[in-house]
């Protein structure tokens, strides 16, 4: 056994030797390789960790929004509504939900106002991180706001929201009843629509049903929807960049391919001289996988090292940048540090199998070069 | 279809392998019709260097294989928490008709490939060729269940339907159920155990014997074979169910589980790559007459017995452990 | 003896397949900062009654993306073309219950 | 002859001072590393299935639907467990759309619905007799049975 270890200690030590001769090449495509496996690795990490938050933060969400429809456009709903469906079996608590848009003008942005269950007190609000970044206001401070009567309301700045919960609230603007309708000229008796909870999750579709039964002029939208949106979205963005990433690696192998199989003179005349001194085909071949071992490894390991840096110490902003559109307002987030080992075998089995495949048949007809016809050129 | 990363890489490696398998297709036949190692005709070179290659390419596609084995059981693991019903792989491997028999193909394959790699290795060491007709032919034989995994498999991946209700390890290894697998989890512990008992020490026993005077080898494999087999009877008979402590639950899913300390892995794949060196002891021995692999091959063989014996050693001290420690019992 | 190349390559790779460990065995066990962090974010949610992620404010189909008319392929008018650049990333479609 | 005491067993249950005790006994929620010792998974992944057997030393059986609490009162040994009606104080199940714990012995139980608990088609119960029937409409159930008409028959039918 420690024969064996030390014969391929030996192979790897030329092996070395032999991709160090020709360091221009081989680190090209050192940086190549490592960076294919860097764009997969941080797709990987980037999408699998905001489809985690999305999951984990909107089971918060209420089981079931009720909204009205009129021609085909979402309409506001009367709040009598709510006595029809709090009779239905199983259903808790219905609560009507104001919230809209404001566009701020001069700064460009678009805020979302909402009526919290536990309001501010009048004339005081709550707001985003991103809105007071926007807008340089601190707590206490007082901003002002054009009423859709075109009169200015002046709301004093109860409480910024967290940092950590830029995801769901950068653009949120929390304020009372009152304040949201004197703002928005908002008629009495109606809601932006309703939120309903249901006790057992399994009855969330009848009750929907019975809903659209009831009031054929609505459209429920459960929980479970609002999840599988968020997972149909990251996994529909995720597998475009992976087709992308398909379309990247496939480039590198092929690149891989020709670095492989494109054996100069020198190269031939050192394998040539290998044979010479007794080495044989299957030696030769031991030597190719350590070099193509030791440019795969160190290309997998750089490149995922190097997306996990990306993705959660630096926040990705290569990835970010698809993401941001062009919105005034957006979230500055930090995607909690996780990767498994699943994630790792996979993304192994994408990159280093395909390389090595990819590799093989070149190395072999580097291996069986005729010694005596290389050294005669 | 579902994409899923873990589904698009096992899709990627069955291609691979399969397309690996065909490709050395078409050079296994000339080999095995104008192999003349006597001619130093400019064909018979070439057939001699063809070798090489198909020696790396269909280690590696063996190795591929061998890992997708691992990933399999990691994906459906993985998976099962988007599937109404299952609770753990068991659920998911049941989704479609596929599931279970690209599972036994691949076992299969498992102990079929670790075989031919050894083989592989035994020809490779000496300076003849050997063994290079057996060693193709076993492979034409393999192909058939070779390519048959990665059609089956293809079918099951590419068949997951999301909405479809599965059922969960409770109902598939129940004693109520039909099924290869609640056949097996409804043998009695007692006979079952003791039957065991004595294809371990067989096997022990017939190890003993190769590693000491050399003959024997054919019983080593054959005895290996049964504790492969009665050893997975006996994780679904009581094994699991002392793991679980619970006289009911027979599933060896949820052994993978981070709950039970990830225990499975260690006695399937014990009794999977143990069955292996055992097969492969078996597989070595018609040829250990020849010349030029007189040295070779009981060095080979010696190796595999140790490995053998120690990874069942290694299950059953882990199982009977178990059982003796724990305050469960079965008999009562 | 000069320290030979195949044992710096071993000994570079084995520290990064360490680190890797390292960095999955952090991100598996429980993490009660992370947790606590999660109990006040849907507490967030639940009392302010959100429904989707801030992260693409400049239009309402991108800002609630699960409140917005999925049917309606113009967002606004006819002539509305999907005209921010986030639109083609997200998915035109939600599965019906 | 076993159903016979089985119901025999639940109608002294229902004795006046038994049923105090048993309505009055709460569901206590099941702790993450109980298992059901029907089928053996953790009860706590589905808090909204639990049933359970309250003993009278106050300790608690919990199984994650009612089919398995029900196989688990047929036929105790089977399990290896051994619950003579004396050590029963009461059962315990969850109402269907409250997710109240209710009194099992008096709760009503729809049959062949198409509501799947975590091990398949279930027993759902309910804490009164109009739930039962609109949640019948609603979802295609059969039947409506009390706890002592469920047979092992129509337990081996819910497979």
């Amino acid at each position: 056994m420690t024969g064996w270890c030390e014969r391929q200690r030996n192979i790897l030590d030329v092996a070395l030797a032999s991709l160090r001769r020709r360091r221009g090449k081989n680190l090209s495509l050192l940086v190549v390789y490592s960076l294919t496996v860097f764009l997969g690795a941080s797709v990987m990490f980037y999408s699998a960790g905001l489809k985690r938050e999305a999951r984990l933060l909107l089971s918060a969400a209420p089981e079931l929004v009720v909204q009205r429809l009129s021609a085909g456009r979402h309409d506001l709903i009367p709040v009598a509504y709510a006595e029809g469906i709090r009779t239905i079996r199983g259903v808790g608590t219905v609560a009507p939900r104001l919230w809209g848009y404001y566009y701020d003008a001069v700064y460009g942005a678009n805020y979302t106002v909402q009526v919290p269950t536990l309001p501010p007190p009048a004339g005081e609000i709550v707001i985003g991180p991103g809105i007071a970044r926007l807008r340089k206001v601190a707590a206490g401070d007082l901003l002002p706001f054009l009423s859709y009567r075109r009169e200015d309301l002046l709301l004093q700045v109860r409480e910024i929201l967290p940092a950590e919960s830029e995801l769901v609230s950068t653009d949120l603007l929390l304020l009372a009843e009152a304040d949201f309708r004197a703002l928005f000229s908002f008629p009495s008796g109606v809601a932006t629509d309703l939120t309903v909870t249901v006790r057992n999750p399994q009855e969330v579709a009848t009750v929907a049903r019975k809903i659209v039964e009831r009031f054929p002029d609505t459209r429920p939208i459960l929980r479970e929807e609002m999840q599988a949106t968020y997972a149909a979205v990251f996994d529909w963005r995720g597998g475009l960049l992976l087709v992308l990433f398909g379309v990247v690696l496939l480039a590198f192998i092929i690149f891989a391919w020709d670095k492989a199989a494109g054996l100069s003179a020198e190269e031939r005349r050192e394998i040539g001289i290998l044979k010479g001194i007794g080495w044989e085909t299957g030696d030769i071949l031991t030597l190719k996988f350590w070099e193509g071992t030791s440019i795969s490894l160190t290309a997998f390991l750089l490149g995922t090292l190097l997306a996990y840096v990306h993705v959660f110490l630096l926040q990705a902003p290569l990835l970010a940048a698809t993401l941001k559109g062009w919105a005034v307002l957006y979230p500055d987030f930090r995607l909690v540090s996780r990767i498994d080992a699943f994630q790792l075998t996979v993304l192994f089995v994408l990159t280093v199998i395909p390389y090595t495949v990819a590799t093989l048949v070149p190395s072999w007809r580097a291996a069986t070069i005729d010694p005596d016809s290389v050294m005669r050129d | 279809m579902i994409l899923e990363p873990g589904i698009l890489a096992l899709i990627l490696l069955s291609l691979i392998t399969s397309g690996t398998i065909l490709y050395a297709l078409r050079h296994i036949v000339p080999i095995l019709y104008a192999w003349d190692l006597k001619s130093g005709s400019e064909g018979q070179l070439q057939l001699e260097r063809r070798t090489y290659l198909l020696s790396t390419l269909l280690t590696w596609a063996f190795v591929a294989e061998l890992t997708s084995l691992l990933l399999l059981v990691y994906t459906a693991e993985n998976l099962h928490e988007r599937f109404t019903g299952a609770m753990c792989a068991a659920g998911v491997f049941n989704l479609n008709a596929f599931g279970y028999p690209a599972l036994l193909l691949k076992l299969g394959n498992f102990l079929l490939a670790g075989c031919w790699l050894v083989l592989n290795r035994a020809d490779n060491s000496a300076r003849d060729y050997p063994l290079i007709r057996g060693k193709y032919l076993f492979l034409l034989v393999l192909t058939v269940p070779l390519l048959a995994e990665g059609v089956v498999l293809g079918l099951y991946l590419l068949n997951l339907q999301p909405d479809v209700i599965t059922s969960c390890c409770g109902s598939l290894f129940g004693s109520r159920a039909v099924g290869l697998g609640s056949e097996l989890a409804v043998w009695p512990m007692r006979p079952l155990g003791l039957v065991l008992l004595l294809a371990y020490v067989l096997n022990l026993g017939s190890g003993s014997f190769v590693l000491r005077k050399g003959r024997g080898s054919y019983l080593f494999a054959l005895s290996g074979l049964l504790v492969l087999f009665l050893g997975i009877s006996a994780i679904l008979s009581f094994v699991a169910p002392y793991f679980y402590e619970l006289p009911s639950h027979h599933c060896p899913f949820c052994l993978l589980k981070a709950d039970y300390g990830y225990v499975g892995y260690l006695l399937c794949g014990g009794l999977l790559v143990g069955a292996t060196a055992a097969a492969a002891v078996g597989v070595l021995q018609p040829f250990a007459t020849r010349p030029s692999l007189r040295q070779i091959i009981p060095a080979l063989q010696r190796r595999a017995v140790w490995l053998g014996l120690t990874l069942f050693t290694l299950c059953f001290l882990v199982a009977t452990l178990r059982i003796i420690t724990t305050d469960f019992t079965l008999f009562g | 003896m000069p320290l030979r190349r195949a044992d710096i390559f071993g000994v570079l790779t084995a520290s990064g397949l360490l680190l890797l460990l390292a960095l999955v065995l952090r991100g598996s066990g429980p993490d009660p900062a992370e947790a606590d962090r999660l109990t006040r974010l849907q507490r967030l949610v639940t009392e302010a009654q959100l429904t989707d992620l801030a992260l693409l404010t400049e239009a309402r189909y991108t800002r609630h993306p699960t409140q917005a008319d999925h049917f309606a392929p113009f967002q606004d008018h006819p002539l509305a073309l999907d005209h921010f650049p986030s639109g083609m990333f997200w998915s035109p479609r939600r599965p019906a219950p | 002859m076993r159903f016979v005491l089985l119901a025999l067993l639940l109608f002294s249950l229902t004795t006046p001072c038994r049923t105090i005790l048993a309505a009055s006994a709460p569901l206590p929620s099941p702790g993450p590393r109980e298992k059901c010792p029907v089928c053996g998974m953790f009860v706590a992944k589905f808090p909204d299935w639990t049933a359970a057997v309250v003993r009278t030393d106050g300790s608690v059986l919990y199984c994650d639907g009612v089919k398995d609490l029900l196989r688990l009162l047929h036929e105790p040994p089977r399990y290896g467990l051994s619950l003579p009606q004396a050590d029963i104080a009461g059962i315990r199940v969850k109402d269907y759309y409250s997710l109240e714990g209710i009194d099992g012995s008096s709760a009503f139980y729809v049959l062949g619905s198409d509501i799947l608990g975590p091990m398949g088609k279930e027993l759902i119960p309910f804490a009164r007799r109009a739930e039962a029937m609109e949640f019948m409409r609603d979802h295609k159930g059969r039947q409506i049975l009390s706890l002592t008409e469920v047979t092992p028959a129509i337990l081996a039918s819910l497979d």
